[in-house]
């Protein structure tokens, strides 16, 4: 349980001061001061030596994390969240030697951005029900197939992708992951407008698209697996707060500055205690977690997190009044990498809206609770017609 | 309590008439065309209401050149604006100005801006909330000056429903006297009407703001403000009656995706999470289409209790709309919170919809002291 | 929708009135009153002439009752519901006139009390999994089993009661549905107690019990549908208010006399809001309903009722504060016929504690929400492995 | 944050000890013996508790002849009597009368009585609420009358936690001063000690009746509430713990059921509408357990936010409680409604949970109070 030498937590710190001191943040430049991180193995400390690690405890990574933001040096995952968080974890876990050698450094260091290529418009919740096609063709694969909810495709270099080797075996069976050079013919990638106005996500079309063999991950038909590490990994990235406030903190700043009555009380408090106790859960999971790879209960932070952000916005917006009645922009625009760095700022309407995929993406919140009686409780699944059949006679609508 | 067949036979097939036309006449891309259209509605549509169907002069009475309908039938007509999200300055001439013009008691101002309404001639509207909104008389501050044997208004109005096409604006102002009702014609001198970007982009609000601007006194000085808060409170059923349009389309939307979008290799409509949320969402909708009816009811036979009844009706059909199209955003998944998709229409309606005449908590307040809690 | 004619109204009115005039309640015996009720055509309007009913509108059953219970009558349902409410519409709809002779009026009038038998240990919320047995001999049958949640069985008459005639059928077709005369020999009532304290339901063994052919409702193998009308009255009758104050006035009398924060403030508002619509929605849906058998919309109102009731009693509570730590009487008992009369006046906390069971009894809240989705809604059904199995194929636990 | 090894290992070795004791010696049988028993607890296991398991002086200070472990090793302990539903005077002696004694800062109390409750020689508990109940200082009015060089007191203290078996009474009373604490030996004249039937019978409250019954000012005159305050949160947190084992428990509970009860042809727990309550459950329930173990934390570091922890615990552990309790009743169906189900005894706990100590509510007002809202 978490146990954790003393020793251990002493070499962090001293390799931490030690780049500090050889680095100086306010001098040195942003992909120099990276690699030095990286190349110390501050980069994921429980990764191995020599692949941005030292091959200790997980935890430890949140003192080098707090320790860097308070020396104000720059943040390996601030603009490359998936791969930092999903990509390096499932390289780690699946790579080969050779891979790992070459994917890791340059996403930390900021060589190349990485997107996810899971869902599909027939694949949401089913996603193991995915039907792009890979057809292999010497030392290469062939891809043809639609992806969706692609956040951050538009200036992403690597995408995650799964996809179907394998018509004829059950849906799980039948599925190879790949890391696919975004810049490859054939790759178009769609903006795709949301509520909220602007185009966060895309679509990505793959046709006739080129992958060598030596970009797969895993073995052939055993994608399913590398899937799930990637998987994992997001629902803890999205049990985070992104934002510097979490959003009962942004509501009690709001209800503070206003006139309100008695019911808005009651729920103020009842939001922070959600927060609070959100919060604590989120230490005690992380203390929980011995090995590189979450469980299933990454599924409670999930869930618990993207219903307190809901309610936490709406309660926003009730505070807010009539202004809530307005809007401060439906103009259509795509990620960039400028609009990245403003998004922390979103207006509490936007927000609010975009709230709203926090109980879909990543796994809708009904998939959690599925995930969470079966996996943790150990509750029988529910009897599925569509597991064992060969994908290509299972019925789709 | 019973309705009798007759009534009945005529509210079903007002509701057939209105939603045949609308299904035509308002159909999705007409929304997304009028949402970027700076009139913000069809003025064809308008004609046809007035002209061929008499939706505005239904519930005018007959002396101001209305038909004389009662509002229970009005609300049928309203159901099926909000089932149709259909952009219009209906909501504001007919559920707001006419009921206040009506409700201020002044028979000159009825007989001179009624019968245009009732013919389709005259869009009007209600300027009440200032800088921090709200919706009631707390919410006034402007200060109406005599000059001479009229009044100028001077200050800003916001989230006023349509204002931007109007032709008559009925504001709230005070005197000396009090809370008091005016008419001001937009093109008035010193009067700028701006839209402002909504979260609705079906029902533009705007800032109107006078300087100087010349205002004739409707009914009695210092006397407005029992009427406008009466037809506040008429408007906030037919908003109610709206709402349930709204939820009960946005419900039937997600029930025939459920049943035919499949996942793990069946329709999702088979799985009991989509179900029974499905089902709360269908109590809650009868549920709210109880507290509209009845207030309906309690407008059209003058029920003393009509102001508790409206506020339980707001309440109650706001958080159902919410609840409705957050369901079904939910439950169409992603696909649902995209911009091309009309889940979010629905839902951007219902949540504006909760804060326009007063939020779900405002009407709740409003129950507790009327029920001396 | 709901059309009745004036002339409908003004006859029953008048009969009201002529019994009323011909049997003064104050001088009349209680079954002597009941009696002309019934022979009147009062007692249930909408049924047919000859069986207590003018074969009129349901709805105007209500002016009866409404007058009536002002006149100071006797009320026929109220030691009797369940025979009143259900047993009577499923006698009207099924059974044969000499059964309709036979069983309507003594119901009425006093003379035979009803109790249900339907469900059993291993057949709750899947009520067509039951395994009560009977088997054919001559003109009888012999039945062999348990039911269980019987209310009023130690005090009643006659039970409504369906077993499994043919375990090689479906689970819904092969079962059976009797009007059981509960003295008959082998019929063994056992209390049972529940966490209020006191034995309301009761198990009903049954060994080797003859009952008649005469006795059968419907036809042999087709007593889900018989069944099916019983549970649908029932449905109805639990959204009634079976208390003279519903749940929220009796918080609202509460609340008014104590002290109370703002929180207590909202909860009661909502609570009151809710309680009103309740009651529109009831009155809606009696205006809607024309036919003498009530829909699947009859389950809106029994859901919405529990979870009402329940929340307004555990408001109660909160209103009582320390008090609701104490119990008023653990001491366990039957219902008797004068238990019957003093319900009214359970303590607040044994009301708490009953309506636990709300949730529960006449179908749980659960199959209530499958039940408006498939047949409200009409979304497809679950995936049922056993509905077209022999029943004695079905897996059990 | 990071627990070390060693402490967690000791706490878990220490949770499978009791786990084994109390399966073994407080089974559902013996809960409901000790429900009909005058007593309501089992003497022999109270002495194999202080002697064998030491658990009664586990958390005293060394100095007053305790084990001086820490406070997150104690509320390891009534997790587990919470599984158990033991019925003991181990609530009222531990979490309430030794941390009032303790935080009293009268050393010649402490000594004179903390060693005999360390050794399982002496029951005591704390009597602070009157006729209307409540766990703040406005619910008491009673006053402590001078008489020579003690004091009497005179008057009703209700909801006394298993006061009929104890030895001592820590009674709250006012003295000219203020709010002043008292030590009662219920056998002393005028004092009669009345067990009230509970609605959960396994944790038995009395009414105690004082006529010029002599007491013993414990600390100084006046200024009793801090100490009494900080012992009624340090009991919150213990309570916490409790609701949080007796959650545990009951959700294993349901889990079990709905893996081998059948319907429809198979196990429940197959339905997403099973899956899905008790998932929420589960959700509920850690997130309680953090409060929980946050609070322990707090009272053992002395951290300066503890009051608020405990708060923060007592509120999410009650609600959770019965909101585990619930689900088990609806999820058992009919057979969770029974006398004989043990469902019914956890739901039970869990509702009287919820007033013991203050409501969700009054915690939730005392967190509002401690941000500044």
């Amino acid at each position: 349980m978490g146990a954790i030498a003393a020793s251990d937590a002493g070499l962090v710190r001293e390799r931490t001061e030690e780049l500090l001191r050889d680095h100086p943040p306010a001098r040195t430049p942003r992909r120099d001061f990276l690699a030095a991180q990286f190349d110390a193995g501050l980069a994921w400390v429980h990764f191995p030596i020599g692949l941005g690690g030292l091959g200790l405890a997980p935890q430890l990574q949140r003192e080098v994390v707090l320790r860097l933001a308070e020396a104000g040096a720059p943040d390996g995952a601030e603009t490359n969240r998936l791969g930092y968080a999903m990509g390096a974890p499932t390289v780690v876990a699946w790579g080969e030697r050779a891979q790992q050698e070459r994917y890791l450094r340059p996403l930390f260091v900021g060589d190349e951005r990485w997107c996810q290529l899971f869902s599909e418009p027939g694949a949401g919740s089913d996603l193991a029900g995915l039907s792009t096609r890979a057809v292999r063709d010497g030392d290469d694969w062939i891809v043809d197939g639609q992806k969706v909810w692609s956040s951050m495709a538009t200036i992403s270099d690597i995408g995650m992708l799964i996809v179907r080797t394998d018509p004829e075996l059950p849906k799980h069976r039948g599925l190879t992951y790949f890391l696919l050079d975004m810049h490859t013919p054939g790759v178009e990638v769609r903006p795709l407008r949301q509520m909220t106005g602007e185009a966060e996500f895309n679509e990505v079309y793959l046709t006739d698209v080129r992958i060598p063999d030596s970009a797969r991950v895993g073995a052939v038909s055993a994608g399913w697996k590398v899937a799930m590490t990637t998987l994992m990994e997001e629902r803890v990235l999205f049990n985070r707060q992104r934002d510097e406030k979490g959003p009962a903190e942004i509501a009690l700043d709001l209800y503070r500055g206003r006139e309100r009555g008695p019911e808005l009380r009651t729920r103020m408090i009842d939001l922070w205690i959600r927060a609070r106790v959100q919060r604590l859960n989120t230490v005690r999971a992380a203390a929980n977690r011995t090995a590189g790879i979450p469980g299933p209960e990454g599924s409670i932070g999930k869930l618990v997190y993207a219903e307190l952000n809901q309610d936490a916005l709406e309660f926003c917006l009730d505070l807010l009044g009539d202004e809530s009645l307005l809007y401060d922009s439906y103009e259509p625009h795509a990620y960039t990498e400028e609009s990245l760095q403003r998004r922390g700022e979103a207006d509490l309407r936007r927000r609010f809206l975009r709230s709203r995929a926090q109980t879909i993406e990543g796994g809708t919140s009904e998939i959690m609770r599925t995930i969470l009686s079966d996996r943790v409780l150990g509750l029988p699944p529910e009897p599925r017609g569509d597991k064992h059949l060969p994908f290509s006679q299972i019925p789709r609508g | 309590m019973t309705d009798t067949m007759g009534v009945d036979d005529a509210r079903e097939d007002l509701r057939r008439v209105v939603r045949q036309f609308l299904e035509r006449r308002s159909t999705e891309a007409d929304v997304r065309r009028l949402m970027a259209d700076p009139a913000g509605y069809d003025r064809e549509v308008w004609a046809v209401m007035a002209d061929q169907l008499g939706l505005q002069g239904m519930a005018v009475p007959e002396a101001h050149g209305g038909a004389g309908f009662g509002y229970e039938e009005l609300c049928v007509v309203f159901e099926e604006m909000g089932r149709a999200l259909l952009p219009s300055p209906f909501f504001a001439t007919i559920a707001l100005a006419a009921n206040v013009l009506l409700e201020s008691g002044d028979e000159v101002a009825c007989k001179r801006y009624l019968p245009a309404i009732a013919g389709g001639e005259l869009i009007a509207t209600l300027a009440l909330g200032e800088e921090e909104g709200g919706w009631d008389e707390t919410a006034v501050r402007m200060r109406a000056e005599p000059d001479g044997a009229g009044w100028t208004l001077t200050g800003r109005k916001r989230f006023v429903p349509t204002a931007h096409v109007a032709d008559l604006l009925l504001v709230v102002a005070h005197t000396s006297d009090g809370l008091s009702l005016f008419a001001v014609e937009p093109q008035a001198p010193g009067c700028t009407v701006d839209v402002e970007l909504t979260l609705d982009l079906t029902r533009p609000l705007s800032l109107v703001t006078f300087e100087s601007t010349p205002a004739v006194l409707v009914g009695r000085s210092g006397q407005a403000w029992e009427g406008v808060r009466r037809a506040l409170r008429f408007a906030a059923v037919a908003l109610a009656a709206e709402q349930v349009g709204g939820a009960q389309r946005v419900l039937e939307m997600t029930v025939e995706y459920a049943k035919v979008r499949h996942q793990f290799g069946r329709p999702i409509g088979t799985f009991q999470a989509v179900k029974h949320k499905l089902a709360d969402v269908l109590v809650a909708l009868e549920s709210a289409r109880s507290a509209a009816r009845d207030a309906a009811r309690a407008v059209a036979e003058g029920d003393p209790e009509v102001e508790l009844a409206a506020s339980v009706a707001k309440a109650v059909c706001s958080d159902t709309f919410t609840r409705a199209a957050g369901a079904a955003i939910q439950l169409h998944g992603g696909i649902g919170f995209t911009w091309e998709h009309p889940a979010q229409l629905f839902y951007k309606r219902a949540k504006s919809g909760e804060f326009l005449l007063g939020t779900p908590a405002h009407h709740r307040d409003l129950v507790g002291r009327a029920i001396g809690v």
